[in-house]
């Protein structure tokens, strides 16, 4: 057990699954001789050399598209898109190609990538480094989409996900890269996907959230708390394939929903949440499910920090479904 | 000083009269005359695919009359260790290196017995042997860069195969193209890119695609050697390809092969090129037939008569349509194919959907198949 | 007056609008001389000129960009992507550029620009010409998305989408282009966008569906009239602004929901129409928000019947939530 | 017959002396200083926001030391009435073409009288007068494309307006680049594309950015003429770049420019270039300053002595720093700014959204802002 920050949580996944696997390799803008702009590959290149940690062009296409042909024949490619912002101008090769590569092939081919990418505000980025577009890897069957929140989380779910046999998008909170500190173990562990975290126990109100919202919303639970109601904080970390029973289940408990992320509401991921609570709980539901999330509107700048969901504004969620 | 220039005036080696003047294409009878049977069992399957799709067998084909030449004058340069990220119309390719008709037939019926389950449209094909040829997709370009990737692999492991990947004139205008040669360029990955440059992109005249001097020319952007050949010459195409093949197994990077030819059926079987294509461009280049332009060169060789010629065509038609009874007898591709092969494991909510359709199905009925048509 | 097929009021849009306004041009792949793959552009080249209708390269991120800077610059284009499956070239100036423009100018520049793509299913085409990427676009403020599912609509809507100020997706349900006939008006009109339909009245179901599952869920509604359950069927039209109080209020009206669609139903715009319904009419619901959708698979080929939602699937819901 | 070939030897201008012998600028004395006050602007902007972002003032900037002869060179050949598609390294083109330092620097601390309201990253222009500077955006690339369609607008309308786009050396290897290009080739669009090697792309040195024996080569894979100018000599730049004008506004069409110039600072204020650029790189360019060079050129002309430059330099930075104090003072963007210029006109679900936001802070408070850092 060491205590690293998430962004050291995540280079130590990278070292570890590089130092367990030759196949494994990490490129992308800048991974190289920079060690990322987040620091978050620094070092590897220094000890697994230029063949095995390298800088690419400037294409974010030819990043990924490179990265499937590599997985394709044997490698198992971790690839970082410096922004996730940046991701669109890949988006055919990870919606057209990563994603559909095993079903059309009858399985002959498959993907086994990652591609990680920094995601969310907090960072006075404005329009373009800022955003979460877990939504739109989410309405793409074919993908797998992992969300961390600790550091434990950040290196657990890295290593799973680099052994997964499915392509990954592996969206990493910029926001808590050295903000939340956290107990590592110093080896090599996985942690499954597909699997929700209780980050807090709670009868009255079960509150969904992922990524940098998670302490956002764990905040909240306490000071909901000190006013008499208790909140059951859940991580989903997977958001793609979701646990949709765990997430059905936890609804029922209590009965009273709220639903938190960064990305803009409409079309967003809570949506998607909610419907499926709709339509396999709804019997139980004692109050709206509500959604705490960004407005629909680009990303400011100055004003970032009126647009990003607060305690304030998940507090306000919480209240209002408990006293509903 | 100036950029690297590429070779614009296109290679030849089969003269009108069947003549090489000494020229040695590297291969003996047998594989000579095997080049030529598949290009005739290419023009068959076109001829029956035609024939199923227009009495509504098959939804869609696409022809390959007049790129047979630079198919098998390509697929001869490789070894089937090689790899192959072809494009929709590389029909020749495969079956030169080996791929059994019946097993593309079955996918022209997307048959339970096809390699992708019926999942695709016809004539995506996808085999993992005798050789790696790519499960294509419809999306112009995406395999270029992806071959580039599969190219690095190999290396990475000390292997000496090479990547050949397959796009038209169009393809050059995509992303995967301007990717994929820049990652190719500075890693030196051993690829070789085929430009079929067949006249048009469905409606769109080559000439419209861009205004560059030729899609040769654009490996100057790449920092790679770049040449034009005459695609109609199955050995001058397998020369350049050879030469390309070479030269990416000794360490010596990827070439950009541009081959001139020209696609004389439509853009598929449902498309009719007489709405843009000007008669007289295609009458010219019915003129400069690639089987006829073989048969000359066989002939001057010795290895080719009229009798011979009718006898291996007649022969490569009922193959081609013995293949076809096969795959038309075939059965349809299980219910349960719908969830598999979208992840390694079906998950729990593709499981639950399944369970749905089949409980569905068990309660009010099967689905029925709607009678839309492809327009293109 | 006149009796046209959806394809033709299409055509009859683009026409009139090319007519009335010398800046409107219409180009992309194959829509000059050939006229369009589904022949939505014959003819225009020929009234109107290759300097107002021609062919492009192949290259979607050339067609929207280039469009974009036309739009900025004082003309009207309508450009399109031969089908919607080949929009993802072109995902980065749609989602980066087109939507962001004028909010990142602060209205000092935009891009009043219509992007209309063939999409959906039903003509055998596979995964890659059949897909209904609509919940993409929903996600993305700054971008309308459109869908027309009768001759009427599909010419008073595009008229209305070429002349609003901001970038316009235009989805044609390709499935209808041909089966579906109706009344058109000869002249110029508009239909306003974010405007819902009511297909069909009745008072215990509510169905919101659009593009090619209208007739579908219209044929459903007749069948469940036949055993007495009387459906509402709302056809959405306008899928982003969405008339979100219009959508509430006929939630409300009949406390019993399903929502159909063809894309997938992980992440799809079902999601977001259940759980603003959650949100705002909890207390008037007397069963599960049902979804009808596409599976969460690629679009299949050989067995696409039974991945599309069809008059069984959305009789069988109906049923369900009537029955509740 | 070979592709069009690209001119890679560099085009200069100003000697190592200052002599020019004989060129003619076609630029007044007044012109030329001009010239060179902008270029001391462009420097006295850097050193305050360096100052600015280090004490907090504001988050991030983008050093131009090095490229200011490029850009002035660039701007000094265009009309108010032709577009700029930037990107975010071309302060210079901005202020030389005659936008007021105060509208910058209410961008750069994002406040209320900022045109784009404070909702982008400092640097991140937009000017609609005295000239079309297209609003900047992140994404690499994106604003080539739309440059060509803008230029085909004006084209369409008979103006003889034209478009500069620029981008760097890592621009080359986006996707607009190569749409952009290639359809700029096929419609003879009137379009300047200036793309600014400045040796890196953040840490990638533009050699391995490309194979390319240049950046101007590329210019062949379109069709288009393509030239390398010493982008550290101001009239080299210019004269490149005016005869790109002259060909585009008399219907001939676009070209490349590559542009041979360095960054000498950071690649941002957040960047520490000592972790990837080699010592005796920056001090072989620090020797070559653009600003050094042109003085030498202005002396020999008579037009400069060091006293004059120092009051000149002296006044620039008074100008500049008069300017971030009226923008420091500025009022911070009104919350409906969040809701405005999404769509023309606010949607009913946006004014829901923004009522809520209004009460909430009514009911609970306002929003405090976080400290999160920009890391490039
Ligand atoms: C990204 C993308 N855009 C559009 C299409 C539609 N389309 C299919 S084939 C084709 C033309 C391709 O022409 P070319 O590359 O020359 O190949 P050819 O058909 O001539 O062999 C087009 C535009 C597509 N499949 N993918
Ligand atoms: C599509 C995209 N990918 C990555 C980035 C991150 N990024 C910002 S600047 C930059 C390097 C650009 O280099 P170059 O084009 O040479 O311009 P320069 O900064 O040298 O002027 C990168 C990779 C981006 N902004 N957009
Ligand atoms: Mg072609
Ligand atoms: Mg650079």
């Amino acid at each position: 057990m060491t205590n690293l920050t998430l962004l050291q949580a995540v280079t130590d996944g990278l070292r570890t699954a590089m130092r367990a696997d030759p196949s494994v390799l990490v490129f992308g803008e800048d991974v190289g001789r920079k060690g990322g702009v987040f620091l978050a590959t620094e070092g590897l290149q220094a000890e697994f050399g230029p063949e095995r940690c390298f800088d690419t062009p400037l294409s974010e296409d030819g990043i990924v598209g490179t990265a499937i042909g590599m997985a394709m024949n044997g490698l198992r490619p971790v690839a970082e898109i410096q922004f996730q912002d940046f991701i669109f101008p890949a988006f055919d090769q990870l919606v057209s190609e990563a994603a559909k590569l095993r079903y059309r092939s009858g399985g002959q081919y498959s993907a086994p990538l990652v591609i990680r990418t920094p995601y969310g505000g907090g960072i006075r980025g404005g329009l373009y480094h800022s955003q979460s577009g877990e939504a739109y890897f989410c309405h793409t069957p074919g993908l797998k989409v992992v969300v961390p929140s600790t550091p434990h989380d950040a290196k657990g779910l890295l290593l799973a996900a680099i052994r997964d046999p499915d392509p990954v998008v592996f969206l990493e909170p910029k926001a808590l890269y050295r903000t939340v500190k956290g107990e590592v173990p110093a080896g090599d562990y996985t942690v499954p996907l597909s699997t929700l975290r209780e980050v807090r126990a709670g009868g009255d109100v079960t509150v969904f959230c992922y990524g940098a919202m998670v302490p956002v919303c764990a905040a909240a639970a306490e000071t909901a708390a000190t006013a008499g109601t208790e909140c059951r904080v859940i991580d989903l970390r997977t958001l793609l394939p979701l646990d949709e029973e765990g997430v059905v289940e936890a609804a029922k408990r209590t009965g009273r929903v709220v639903i938190v992320h960064e990305a803009p509401r409409f079309g967003g991921l809570a949506g998607e949440i909610s419907a499926i609570i709709a339509e396999n709980a709804i019997e139980y539901l004692e109050a709206p499910i509500k959604r705490v999330t960004g407005f629909d509107t680009p990303f400011p700048n100055t004003l970032e920090h009126h647009y990003l969901p607060d305690e304030r504004r998940v507090l306000d969620a919480i209240e209002l479904v408990a006293g509903y | 000083m100036t950029g690297k220039e590429a070779i614009e005036e296109p290679l030849t080696v089969i003269a009108p009269d069947g003549g090489v003047n000494g020229h040695d294409p590297g291969l003996s009878p047998e594989e000579l005359r095997r080049c030529y049977r598949t290009m005739l069992t290419v023009r068959a399957f076109d001829e029956t695919c035609l024939k199923l799709q227009r009495s509504g067998r098959i939804g869609f084909s696409i022809p390959n009359e007049g790129v047979e030449a630079t198919q098998v004058g390509a697929a001869s340069a490789l070894r089937r260790t090689d790899w192959v990220f072809p494009s929709y119309r590389d029909f020749g390719i495969a079956l030169h290196l080996g791929v059994p008709l019946v097993e593309m037939m079955h996918n022209m019926f997307g048959n339970g017995l096809d390699n992708a389950r019926g999942r695709q449209m016809s004539v995506h094909f996808t085999f993992l042997d005798p050789v790696h040829f790519v499960s294509i997709s419809s999306p112009i370009g995406t395999q270029i860069p992806q071959a580039v990737g599969a190219a690095f692999a190999a290396r990475s492991r000390g292997e000496d195969t090479v990547v050949l990947t397959s796009f038209g004139d169009g393809g050059t205008s995509s992303l995967g193209f301007h990717s994929g040669l820049n990652f190719a360029g500075v890693w030196k990955a051993p690829v070789i890119f085929l430009c079929q440059n067949n006249g048009w992109a469905i409606s769109c005249p080559a000439s419209e695609q861009t205004a560059s001097t030729s899609y040769a020319a654009k490996a100057v952007a790449y920092g790679l050697p770049g040449v034009v050949v005459d695609g109609n010459d199955l050995l001058a195409v397998r020369a350049a390809v050879v030469e390309a093949v070479e030269r990416a197994r000794a360490g010596g990077g990827p070439t950009l092969v541009e081959v001139r030819t020209y696609r004389m059926g439509g853009h598929s079987t449902s498309d009719d090129p007489r709405r843009y294509v000007p008669a007289e461009e295609l009458a010219r280049w019915r003129a400069r037939d690639p089987l006829a332009r073989f048969e000359k060169f066989l002939a001057a060789q010795g290895l080719w008569t009229p009798g011979e010629g009718e006898a291996m065509r007649a022969e490569a038609r009922r193959d081609v349509a013995q293949a076809a009874r096969l795959a038309e007898r075939a059965v349809s591709p299980a219910l349960e194919t719908l969830f598999t092969d979208v992840y390694a494991e079906v998950p729990a909510h593709l499981r639950a959907q399944g369970r749905y359709l089949f409980d569905l199905a068990a309660r009010r009925g099967d689905a029925v198949a709607g009678g839309g048509e492809f327009p293109l």
